[in-house]
Parts: structure tokens; C-alpha cells; sequence
């Protein structure tokens, strides 16, 4: 008597990759390079904004990496990847032309939708910038369905600024607010120096109908949070992405866990009434 | 190109290298992928005096072993401390709880001062190293990410989680359960548990973890029955060189 | 589906003729200590086991797993793999069974994970009743997983001179009716599990000193016990705990490359959330550095998360985590200590 | 007449370091000798006081090469000071293991570092685009050892289940008769490389010399027996090793060159198949009979084919011994035998591959008080010596890289591994 084989679930490993190809490549810092990829047969990666991908370098391994661009660039989508090890450093060596593997989009994104109508604060530091380039990048292309709108960018030296165009481009919109601060400026620097927090003071929110949106680094969040707490934004529209190590993107490796929940799956988009709940959440 | 790999050999049992032969399925692939330019133990010929890759073999003991490693780097882009003797000093750091010169009359008699020594040195207090394959003898599998790494351009992948992680997946019988001590708690997986695997103890042939709680290991050995001088003496046999010998 | 009764003597005949045309795993001896194994003979399982030093969770979810076959080169291409072979798992005890259900669950959420759930689903699981606790590690009474009410195919309860069937799926009736010498268990054999039933009840002893039901919310109130701070002195950070458990399944994934450096794979192998790097990210931020913190968030997950998230409890008992521990981390001294503290 | 200073720096294809030197002037030979630089090791200083289970972890690391031998020489000294005997399958296994690193040994030295001398190639890596197939072959066969090893130690170099009183793990009955299955598939290969040196062609070369090696009744000695001496005629047990060999410092070397009853002596392949050539297995034998060698052969460069006509009988026996474990009664689950006392002196002598392998332990409670080892290196350095300085006055017309290359093969031949010998042992002087 042999065993029956019993149905087997639908085929779709949640480990496979599909193709993309980078059809453009540059170094925007030291450490940092922009690449735009175009999906095999052009297709719209159809992400919501905050939302990552699973970046496979065959060889070296995966990588999560923030959406920079918005869903409304439907062509192709754009990262911005910092050097720190294997699976980066070999993205590093890659030109247009070369292809590489990917999962996704993962993650919650941002609920654009419960945004519409709202101001929004905008509060990146250092590479936090990348992901929340991708939201601006939205807010802005479907400008009429959101209240006013401020950006507040804040980087280690101006060595380390990312995305100069779009800087400036912010900077020179009638549209939108946008200040920008270094903590070590050097000679050339004429603009605010300090923390990312020296800023909130130029900036005059109404919290009853502002949204605030922070990325950047670990250290950052407590601070920035604080902020936009003392200007009186509730804490479920003070809305965070976090990171964690993450080796699936899907809810299963355990790695990015807080809690009882998972930072690839629920997040990475957290409000902050969620995170005070989690420990370990900032 | 391709990459010029020089091998090189200092105070050791030259059990590393002959793991580098030991590759008998991958050896003709890696053959097609270098240029081996300098492998005193298996060829006559030298081809290159600048390298892209040095592995080095072995401890440094000796005054002209110090000049000689210090000759290599200057030669080479990478350079790889392959197996123990080069990484943590392995076995032959032993001697360096003795003092020298006892350890010299023991073995040469009046004749000791014929034979130049000095401390055993792991390859990184002399020089830089870029890469470290651990172990006593060096593992295929890792010999073969490091080659491959390196070829990839990418960081290898060496585990800094202890032995027993390995051995339990292994699903071995855990040495403490016959009686007999492990350090594998506190030693550098990446060996696949091999010696737990045929039975036997783990001996820290690896070196230690990036974070190990040497306290809480001592402490085991020590319920266990072992002195502090013995604890002392299981951690000397391969890591003399680590804080946790001192 | 209706209860069979084998008889003792029919057993090895039933085995022998599950291994005629299946694979069959089930436990067997390891030096002085038990592990499942695919076996060739009726002879090799070792029926009176106490524990295996793994669960068989192996078997659905492999300490090392190929995921992924790729190709370097100019045009890089890469398939997933998804490999499964039907299985007999036998002898698994209630704990086991228990803790499979909770990874059932776990690999069934959103996105589906086909490498565990083709595996799992091609297993039938034969399971094994314990008439006692497997030693002074086992706190499966407190966590409720010392009977098997479902996750099986059959289960097999020693009565002396016969075996009891629970049969829980249609897959398991139909190798009994094939394989084995099976009558319909009357009522004085439903009687006789009953009484067996009773025996087991008071052979088996809470060990922890409240109904863990309360477990979720003791810990919730447990972040800032000193508790953490005084294991974490003894920890070892080996991760023997997780990579013993039977619920454990977390991973971490690598990428080999084959010597001619064209042809590689992607292997997912067990990792555990008490190692330094788990949660270490880019920047060298590690938010569970500190021992205490990673051990906070073992017995957590054990205790109170997996449960709130899946509706099962992600510690079955089997005490593995307590068995291995060289410096004698107790589950049960830790949730008992807990409470100990919330009652002051 | 040009003088002559033939100076090859760190002798390449053999293991450890060495330097040749010869000089002449106005055609004569003033100075001719091998010269040993490896850095000295101290292994008899780090034994002491170590506990008797774990000095043949680190006698192991005397030399990967041997590492098997160095193990097994380590155990039986331990098991003869301890008073632990054997169980007769942990004796079997620990010959089966020999056979394995003999045949694991004189691949590499045949294939990998002799072999290309024979046919003009600098080293085996040409040889891996000029005659892939014997390339593969060797790799094959170093393969097969190595396969022997792990089953039933783990690994070669650094054996893994080698215990004082037998083995921590014994292979399952399963991978012992796979294991001779996987042995049985490659007697072709072992043919191929009996043809292969039967075509080389080997300088000629005279000189008498005595050959010291192990001798046992009952079988070709590997793992036990007498140490015998072809000028005597006589054997010496274990423990009496000291009546026979003598050891001596000089002055060119960090090693210490050895005597017996004259001033020189040959260990090794070659004192083996002079001294126990009727124990050969028949197939063994006949590959002797194809490769041209017979007893007493006094040509130093035979030493390579001595070497293949042993992998012929190493090759054979492991299949033997296998069949003769699988034929008892064999327990996987054996424990280590105990020892009967904790103080004591044993003389562990194995023939390892490049020879007689001493190791002379004294035990105090547990703890190695004081420590001797000979290496089969070491007692061949005098006689390479000697050889050096008989060869370079026939050659000396020669062209330079003719004598060069002579002199390399020559101390080539006797497979040296220089860094085991370089640990040197107390100094008695006489
Ligand atoms: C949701 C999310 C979005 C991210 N977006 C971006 C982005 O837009 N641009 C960018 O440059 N980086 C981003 N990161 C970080 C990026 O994933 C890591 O830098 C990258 O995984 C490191 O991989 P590696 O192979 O190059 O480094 P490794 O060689 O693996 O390790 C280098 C360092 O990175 C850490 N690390 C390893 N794996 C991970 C991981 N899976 N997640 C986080 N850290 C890890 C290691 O602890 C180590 O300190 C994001 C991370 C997350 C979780
Ligand atoms: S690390 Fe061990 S095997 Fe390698 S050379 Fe040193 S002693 Fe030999
Ligand atoms: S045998 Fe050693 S390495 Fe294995 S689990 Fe036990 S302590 Fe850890
Ligand atoms: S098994 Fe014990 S020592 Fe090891 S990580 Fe778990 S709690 Fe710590």
C-alpha cells in the first residue's frame, strides 16, 4: 500500500525571482548609486508607495531595498543603494545592462488613500531619504489631492546629499516647503547646520489635518517623533517606516519580528500608536 | 586575466595546503580560474613575483619569518590567513606559555641557541590580513566560498555563531551528555560540527566567536570538573593567543 | 471516522508492510540518545523512545534546504525549487504532533510557503501515544500538548496486548485498511483507553504553578523583569534552544557557488534569534544586542506572540529547550519566576 | 675547470623547507649536503604536561601529511604507557585507516611531485592541460583515500574518531560495505598507474646501504612489528628503539640526522620493499615484476616505484580488512577501551609513509612528563647526505641544471617531509 499523494499547494515558491534589467546606473555620493530597472517584458511593478523589493545578486544574495520612485512612473522603478557588503557592493559594480533578480513589492507601503486631503510633513535623514523619495515623488505628481506639503531632509555632510536634482527642484516649487539641514557642514555650506531636528522650527503645521512621515536612521526616530508629538500630531498619523534584517520579505525567516508582528508583512510602515506598543520598535 | 594565487607556507603542518589538493572535484575548475603562480609544495616553477591572491599557511616563529611575511604583502593585493596556525596562532602558540628559552634547552639541548624563535604570532599581528579561513585544517567548504568569494568579488560568507548550532542540526549526541567537555559553545562554526559529529570533543580549532561568554563557558567547565588551570589549558591548545588564554 | 484496535502482535506486520512501499521514518537509536531516521526494518524503530534530540519537523522544513538553482553569467537565470517526497512519519509523540499543527499554520499564512507545505502535505503522520512524561524536562502537561486531539492521521495508544486507533484522516484509514491486521474497537476497548486515559492523567504533573493561559499576560508585564538580566549572565547565546525546538522556524538564506563559478544555489538553513548577528543590520544597529534582550525575545515568541498571532502556542513543552541548555536555562524556572515577581 | 655552486633555495615538491648545497672547485666536490631550515616547532615541549587524551590531537598536527600516522604512532604509545589494549575491530579499523593514508600519500608524492621530474614538466599543473586523463586519474585515487579516511575517522588530515582505546564513532556496517564497493571500483585506475611508471625511465644509480624499517610475521609491517635492520638482520622491540637508532645533531640542520649500525640508513618505501618484499600481495608483486624492482634494490630514485608497487598492496589489504570486519562480530556502539594505569613509558612505531615513525612517551598520573619523537625524515637525512655527496662527483660534467635537477630528484625521491622533522628531541651527546 503506497501512500497517496495528496494535493500539492499551487507551484510559486515565494522564493522566486524574476528578471529586471538596469537601464540606467550612477553614483550619486561616495557610498551610494542610483539604479533604474525595467521589469522583463516592461511590466509595471504596480507598487504602493513606502513598499520594497528583494533585490537577488545570484551568488552574493538578497537584499531589501526601498522603492525611490512613485507608482506613477510606470516604465520602470528606481533604487538608491548604499554600499555595506555582499549582495550591495556587488549591485555597486553593475552598470546599465546588467540584470539582476527580484521579489516583490513587499511590505504595507503607505495608505495613500487615507492621506488624500491631508497635509503632509515630510522628515527624511541620511538614506531614509530613498524610501520617503518615493512617497514625495506621489504626493507630488497627484499634487491636488493633498494639503500643503513640507519636506525636511537632514544628512551628515553635504557630501552624503542625495538626489541633488530633486532637491532642487523641491526647493524651487512654489508648491511645497522644503528645508534641508547638515549636522557637518563644510566651507561651501550656506544653508541650516545641526541635527534634523534644528528644523522643526521653521517649520508651522496644523496638526489636526497633517500627516507626519519619518524615515531615516534608528537614532533618528525618537528624536523626530518627539517633535512632531509636541506640535501636537496624533499618533496614529505620525507614520514611520522601519528597518529591519529581513531574509525572506514575506513573514517567514523571523528576522524583522517585533512583537507579534512582522516589520516585511504589517509594516514597514508603522504609525506611531502602533510602534509605542512594540518594545522594541524604535 | 586571470587572478595570479600564490601559496605560501610558514611555521605549520602544511595540513591546510594539502586540503587545497585535497579539492579533488573542484581542483581542475579553480585550475581554469587562477593562475597559480607559487605553490612551493607542488610546483618548482614560479611565474609571477606579484600576486593578486597570497594565502599564507602557517604561524610566524621566527625572526626571518616576520621579514618574509612582510615581503609577501608588499607583493600582493589580497592576502588570505589560511587555516589556524595562521588565524589564531593555532598549536603553535602552546610554546608561548613556556618561557622560551626552557622550551629551547628541552627540545636542543645545549645547542638551544642554534635555533632562532620567537613568540608565536597569528599572520594579523604582523601584517594586514583580508580574509581568514579558520580552522584545523581548513574546511572544504569554506576554502571553497573564500576561492569563490574572492573570485565573485563579493565577502565571503564565514559564520560568527557557535559550533553547537552546527551540531545540532547535525542532530549529534551532545559530547557533554557522554561526560566529556566542548568548547563548542563559544568556537567559530563553519566546520559543519565535525568533531562532535565523529564523537569527539570540539577543540577550538576555529578560535573563538565575536561575542562569546567565555565567563559562563569557564563556569561549565569548571562544574564540570575541570581546575581553572585546565580550563585554562583547553582553551590554550588552539587559542593561546585570545584574551580568554591570558 | 471510527477507532481500530491492531494487535500487538500485528504491529511489525502493519510496519513491514507500510516499509514494503513507502519510506517510513520513525525513531530510532543515536548513541545513547534518540533520533528520527528513515528506516529500513521493522527492527530499527525504537518504540519505548523517551524524545528524539529533533523534532520531526526536519522532514517538512530541512535543517538546509536548496530554495533556489541559479545560473552566473551574462544573463544570470534562476528557478525555484520545490522538492517533496511522500513520507510515513511514525511514532511521533502528542508533543511533536502538536507542534507540527502550529508550523502548519505558520508556512499556510499568506504568502504560502510550498518547500514546507508540499512536503507536509505529502506525510502521513503516525502518531504514538506516551503513557508518561519522557523525563524530568517535560512540562507538556502545562502546556497542554500531552494529548493529541488532531493533527495526526493515527494515533496509536499501547493498551498492553493491543493498540488503540485514532484514525484523523481518510489517508490514515485507508493504509490500515491495506496494511494492517485491523478490527472496529468495541466498547470495552474504548472502555480500556478510558481507564488508560486516567493513568496517563496522573502520571503527568504540572510543573509550572498557574494555568499558562496566563502565560501571554504575565509576560506582556515581564519586559523590565530582572529575569533577563539574570539568565543573560549565564547564556551561552548558542541557539541549542531554537535549533531543538520543534516550533522554531526561522532561517537565514545563502548563496553557494559552485567551483566553475557558473552554477550556484540558495539554501535556506535554520538560524536562531539568540545569535549575536539575528538582528544586527547594515550600520552595525543591533536591536537585540544585549543577551537579555534576545532571551526576552525567545521566551516571548515561545509564550505570547505566536499564539496572539496565529492562535496557537508557540511552546508544545517537550522540554528540548531545557534539555540542551548546558547552563540550565529553564522555560518552566522562568515562567515560574515571572509570576513569582508579578505577585510581589 | 669553472667552480661550481649549485644552491637550490627552498627545494620545491616536497614538503617543509630545505636547501640543497653543493660546491666544487677545480673539479672537485669541497662541500655537498642537504640543508634543513624549517622553523623548529618544539612539539616535545608542548606535550608535556598534557593529559592523555588529547596528545594525539596535537602530535596530529606534526604533520597533515601523516597526520593519520602521527595519530595512530601517538595512541599506541599512550595505549602501551596506560596499559589499554585494543578490541580487535578498533585494531583492525586502525590498520584499515593505514593502508588508506600510505595510499593517500604516495598518489600525491608519485602523481603531484615525482611524476613530473620523470617526464620534464616543472610541475602537475601543466600536466592538467597536457595529460588531463592521468591528472584526473591521480585525483581519483587521492580522492578514494581520502574516502577511506573520512569513513572511518572523519578526515585525513587531523582524524577525528582516532581515541586512546579505539574510536569515538565507528562506521555503521551500511558505509563499510559501500565503503568497499566505492575501493573495488577503482582497481582499473590502480592498473592504469602501474603501467603509467613502468614507463619511466629511472637514472641509474649504486650505492649500498643499510635499510631500517618495521618486520612482522605475520604480515607486510604497517601498523606493528620489530624494528628491523637489513645489516643485522636483527629486530629490536618498541621499547628498545634506542639499542638500534642513534641520534645526532649538525650543524647545516634544524633537524637531527640518524644512525643504526653504519653511518647512514634508508627508511621508507624502499626499506620496506627491501626488507619485507615477500609479504606483498601477489597483485603487488606482480606490478614490482612490471615496474622493474626487485629485492635489494640500492637505487635511491626507485624509491617512487617502490611506492606505487605499495598502493598496489595498500589497495588490496583495505578490501581484505574490510571483509575481515564485516566477517565479525562488530559492535558500532564499542566504547573506548580504559586505561589500567595512569603512570608509565610507551614506545608507539608505526611505518608511516615516508618511513619509521617513533614516538616515546612517559606518563605521570595522567599527564605526559616527558616526551621523544623520531621522524622518518629525520633518519633519512643522513643518508641523503651521503647519496648528495655520491652523486655529485659522477655528475659534475654535467650542465648545471642537469646536476641541479639530479640532486632534486634525488632528494626528491625520498618523499622528505621536512616539517615533521623539524621538532627535534632532546640531544643526548655521545
Ligand atoms: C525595508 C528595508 C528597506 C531598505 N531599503 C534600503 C535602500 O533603499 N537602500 C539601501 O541601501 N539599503 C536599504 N536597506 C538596507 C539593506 O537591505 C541592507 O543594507 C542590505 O540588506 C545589506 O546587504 P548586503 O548583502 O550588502 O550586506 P551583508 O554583507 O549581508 O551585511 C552587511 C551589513 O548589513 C546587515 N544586513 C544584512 N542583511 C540585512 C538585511 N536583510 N536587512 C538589513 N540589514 C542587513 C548586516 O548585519 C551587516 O551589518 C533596507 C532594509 C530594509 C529592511
Ligand atoms: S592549521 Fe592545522 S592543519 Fe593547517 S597547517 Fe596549521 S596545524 Fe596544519
Ligand atoms: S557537542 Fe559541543 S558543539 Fe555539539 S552541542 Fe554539545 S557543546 Fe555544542
Ligand atoms: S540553549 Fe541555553 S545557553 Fe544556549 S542560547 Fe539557549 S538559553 Fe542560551
Amino acid at each position: 500500500m503506497t501512500v497517496k499523494e495528496k494535493n500539492t499547494p499551487q507551484a510559486g515558491s515565494i522564493f522566486q525571482p524574476t528578471i529586471g534589467k538596469i537601464v540606467a546606473a550612477k553614483m550619486l555620493t561616495a557610498k551610494e548609486k542610483y539604479f533604474r530597472v525595467v521589469l522583463e517584458g516592461g511590466k509595471p511593478l504596480g507598487q504602493k508607495p513606502g513598499q520594497f523589493v528583494e533585490i537577488s545578486v545570484f551568488g552574493a544574495g538578497e537584499a531589501p531595498i526601498s522603492i525611490c520612485s512613485s507608482p506613477t512612473q510606470e516604465d520602470s522603478f528606481e533604487m538608491c543603494v548604499r554600499n555595506v557588503g555582499s549582495v550591495t557592493n556587488l549591485m555597486h559594480q553593475m552598470e546599465a545592462g546588467a540584470t539582476l533578480g527580484m521579489r516583490g513589492p513587499y511590505g504595507n507601503g503607505f495608505d495613500m488613500e487615507a492621506m488624500k486631503g491631508h497635509d503632509v510633513l515630510f522628515v527624511a535623514g541620511g538614506l531614509g531619504l530613498a524610501p520617503a523619495r518615493g512617497v514625495i515623488k506621489y504626493v507630488l505628481d497627484k499634487r491636488r489631492d493633498y494639503g500643503d506639503v513640507t519636506i525636511l531632509y537632514g544628512a551628515r555632510n553635504p557630501s552624503e546629499l542625495l538626489f541633488k536634482e530633486d532637491l532642487s527642484e523641491w526647493e524651487a516649487r512654489p508648491d511645497c516647503a522644503f528645508h534641508i539641514t547638515v549636522d557637518r557642514p563644510d566651507d561651501a555650506w550656506k544653508g541650516n547646520k545641526g541635527v534634523i531636528t534644528t528644523l522643526f522650527r521653521h517649520v508651522k503645521v496644523d496638526p489636526s489635518k497633517t500627516y507626519a512621515v519619518i524615515i531615516g536612521p534608528p537614532v533618528m526616530y525618537k528624536y523626530a517623533i518627539l517633535e512632531a508629538l509636541s506640535m501636537g500630531i496624533p499618533e496614529s498619523r505620525i507614520l514611520c517606516s522601519l528597518e529591519r534584517r529581513m531574509k525572506c520579505g514575506v513573514g517567514k525567516c523571523g528576522h524583522c519580528q517585533i512583537g507579534n508582528v512582522y516589520v516585511c508583512k504589517e509594516g514597514p510602515v508603522f504609525s506611531y500608536a502602533q510602534i509605542k506598543r512594540l518594545r522594541e520598535g524604535i | 586575466m586571470k587572478p595570479k594565487v600564490a601559496f605560501f607556507s610558514f611555521t605549520s603542518c602544511e595540513g591546510c595546503q594539502l586540503m587545497f589538493l585535497n579539492l579533488e572535484d573542484e581542483l581542475l575548475n579553480l585550475l581554469g580560474a587562477v593562475e597559480i603562480v607559487k605553490f612551493r609544495e607542488a610546483m618548482k616553477e614560479v611565474t609571477s613575483d606579484e600576486y593578486d591572491v597570497a594565502f599564507i599557511e602557517g604561524s610566524i616563529t621566527t625572526h626571518s619569518d616576520i621579514e618574509r611575511i612582510k615581503s609577501i604583502r608588499e607583493k600582493t593585493k589580497i592576502l588570505v590567513a589560511f587555516g589556524a596556525c595562521a588565524t589564531i596562532g593555532g598549536i603553535n602558540a602552546i610554546k608561548n606559555f613556556q618561557p622560551l628559552e626552557d622550551v629551547r634547552k628541552y627540545v636542543y639541548g645545549e645547542r638551544w641557541d642554534f635555533y632562532d624563535t620567537v613568540p608565536t604570532m597569528q599572520v594579523d599581528q604582523v601584517v594586514k590580513v583580508d580574509a581568514a579561513i579558520h580552522g584545523c585544517p581548513v574546511s572544504k567548504k569554506e576554502m571553497l566560498e573564500v576561492i569563490t568569494s574572492l573570485l565573485l568579488g563579493k565577502t565571503p560568507n564565514i559564520p560568527d555563531y557557535p559550533v553547537c548550532v552546527e551540531c545540532k542540526l547535525a542532530e549529534n549526541v551532545c559530547v557533554f551528555d557522554k561526560g566529556m567537555m566542548c568548547l563548542g559553545p563559544v568556537t567559530r562554526a563553519g566546520c559543519g560540527a565535525l568533531c562532535p559529529s565523529y564523537g569527539n570533543k570540539c577543540i577550538g580549532c576555529r578560535g573563538l566567536i565575536t561575542d562569546p561568554n567565555t565567563n559562563a563557558q569557564k563556569d561549565l567547565l569548571e562544574e564540570k570538573g575541570l581546575s581553572v588551570a585546565e580550563v585554562l589549558k583547553e582553551f590554550r591548545m588552539f587559542d593561546g593567543l585570545s584574551e580568554v588564554s591570558k | 471516522m471510527l477507532p481500530k484496535i491492531i494487535k500487538k502482535d500485528d504491529l511489525r506486520a502493519f510496519v513491514e508492510a507500510l516499509l514494503a512501499e513507502n519510506v517510513v521514518v520513525a525513531p530510532t537509536k543515536k548513541g545513547i540518545k534518540y533520533a528520527f531516521a528513515e528506516v529500513d526494518s521493522f527492527d530499527e524503530v525504537a518504540l519505548d523512545y523517551n524524545i528524539t534530540m529533533l523534532s520531526p519537523r526536519k522532514y517538512f522544513y530541512p535543517q538546509n534546504e536548496t530554495v533556489l538553482k541559479f545560473k552566473l553569467g551574462e544573463k544570470p537565470s534562476a528557478e525555484a525549487v520545490v522538492e517533496s517526497a511522500p513520507k510515513i512519519i511514525f511514532g511521533m509523540h502528542p508533543c511533536d504532533v502538536a507542534a507540527t499543527w502550529l508550523l502548519d499554520v505558520v508556512f499556510a499564512e499568506d504568502p504560502a510557503d510550498p518547500n514546507y507545505l508540499s512536503k507536509r502535505k505529502k506525510a502521513v503522520i503516525i502518531g504514538m501515544n506516551c503513557a508518561k512524561p519522557c523525563d524530568e524536562f517535560s512540562f507538556c502537561k502545562d502546556m497542554k500538548s500531552y494529548n493529541a486531539t488532531a493533527g495526526f492521521d493515527l494515533m496509536l495508544t499501547d493498551l498492553g496486548d493491543k493498540y488503540f486507533v485514532e484514525v484523523g484522516t481518510e489517508a490514515g484509514e485507508a493504509l490500515l485498511v491495506a496494511g494492517a491486521q485491523a478490527s472496529e474497537a468495541s466498547a470495552d476497548d474504548l472502555k480500556a483507553l478510558q481507564e488508560w486515559q486516567n493513568g496517563k492523567e496522573k502520571s503527568f504533573v504540572n510543573r509550572i504553578p498557574y494555568d499558562t493561559k496566563f502565560l501571554p499576560e504575565i509576560l506582556g508585564a515581564s519586559d523590565d523583569s530582572l529575569v533577563w538580566e539574570a539568565i543573560a549572565r549565564k547564556c551561552l547565546s548558542c541557539g541549542s534552544c531554537n535549533t531543538t525546538c520543534p516550533t522554531c522556524y526561522c532561517f537565514t538564506v545563502r548563496d553557494e557557488v559552485a567551483s566553475n563559478l557558473v552554477d550556484g544555489e540558495r539554501k535556506r538553513i535554520w538560524d536562531s534569534c539568540q545569535l549575536d548577528e539575528f538582528a544586527e543590520v547594515a550600520g552595525g544597529e543591533n536591536f537585540r544586542k544585549a543577551r537579555s534582550a534576545r532571551l526576552r525575545h525567545r521566551f516571548n515568541r515561545k509564550g505570547k506572540w505566536l499564539l496572539e498571532r496565529y492562535g496557537k502556542s508557540g511552546c508544545v513543552g517537550c522540554g528540548r529547550c531545557d534539555r540542551n541548555c548546558l547552563v540550565k536555562i529553564s522555560s518552566v524556572e522562568v515562567y515560574t519566576q515571572l509570576a513569582g515577581e508579578r505577585a510581589k | 675547470m669553472t667552480d661550481l655552486n649549485v644552491n637550490v633555495h627552498h627545494l620545491t615538491r616536497v614538503e617543509g623547507h630545505g636547501n640543497i648545497v653543493v660546491n666544487s672547485k677545480n673539479g672537485e666536490i669541497i662541500d655537498a649536503r642537504l640543508e634543513i631550515v624549517e622553523s623548529p616547532r618544539f612539539f616535545e615541549a608542548m606535550l608535556k604536561g598534557r593529559r592523555w587524551q588529547e596528545v594525539q590531537l596535537i602530535t596530529s598536527r606534526i604533520c597533515g601529511i601523516c597526520a593519520v600516522g602521527h595519530t595512530c604512532t601517538s595512541l599506541q604509545s599512550t595505549e602501551m604507557a596506560l596499559g589499554i589494549s585494543l578490541s580487535e575491530q578498533a585494531h583492525l579499523l586502525r590498520k584499515c585507516i593505514f593502508f588508506a593514508e600510505q595510499l593517500q600519500s604516495h598518489i600525491l608524492h608519485t602523481y603531484f611531485l615525482t611524476a613530473p621530474d620523470f617526464v620534464g614538466a616543472p610541475s602537475v599543473i601543466p600536466l592538467a592541460t597536457a595529460a588531463p586523463e592521468v591528472v584526473k586519474r591521480a585525483l581519483r585515487l587521492k580522492k578514494l583515500a581520502n574516502t577511506i579516511c573520512e569513513t572511518i575517522a572523519g578526515r585525513h588530515v587531523h582524524p577525528i574518531a582516532l581515541v586512546p582505546g579505539g574510536f569515538s564513532r565507528y562506521p555503521s556496517v551500511k558505509e563499510l560495505k559501500a565503503l568497499k564497493e566505492t575501493i573495488l571500483s577503482y582497481s582499473d585506475d590502480i592498473d592504469e598507474t602501474v603501467k603509467l611508471f613502468a614507463t619511466f625511465k629511472v637514472p641509474e644509480y649504486y650505492r649500498e646501504t643499510e635499510f631500517v624499517s618495521l618486520k612482522n610475521p605475520s604480515e607486510y609491517a604497517f601498523y606493528e612489528g620489530d624494528i628491523y635492520s637489513s645489516d643485522t638482520k636483527k629486530g629490536v622491540k618498541n621499547l628498545d628503539y634506542k639499542t638500534l637508532i642513534k641520534e645526532k645533531m649538525v650543524d647545516h640542520s634544524t633537524s637531527k640526522h640518524c644512525t643504526a649500525t653504519r653511518d647512514s640508513y634508508i627508511a621508507g618505501a624502499l626499506a620496506r620493499f627491501n626488507n619485507n618484499y615477500d609479504q606483498l600481495h601477489p597483485r603487488a608483486k606482480k606490478a614490482a615484476e612490471a615496474l622493474k624492482i626487485k629485492p635489494v634494490s640500492y637505487n635511491t630514485f626507485m624509491f617512487s616505484h617502490a611506492q606505487v608497487v605499495e598502493t598496489v598492496h595498500c589497495f588490496e589489504e583495505a578490501v581484505a580488512y574490510i571483509d575481515r570486519i564485516l566477517e565479525m562480530d562488530y559492535d558500532v556502539n564499542e566504547q573506548p577501551a580504559e586505561p589500567t594505569r595512569m603512570s608509565g613509558r610507551g614506545v608507539g612505531a608505526c611505518e608511516v609513509p615516508r618511513g619509521l615513525l617513533i614516538h616515546d612517551y612517559t606518563y605521570e598520573n595522567g599527564f605526559i612528563k616527558d616526551a621523544n619523537l623520531i621522524i622518518p625524515t629525520g633518519m633519512n637525512l643522513a643518508n641523503m647526505d651521503a647519496d648528495i655527496r655520491e652523486l655529485a662527483p659522477k655528475i659534475i660534467k654535467e650542465p648545471h641544471d642537469k646536476i641541479e635537477l639530479l640532486m632534486e630528484m634525488l632528494i626528491r625521491a625520498y618523499d622528505p617531509c621536512i616539517s615533521c622533522s623539524c621538532h627535534l628531541l632532546k640531544v643526548e651527546f655521545v
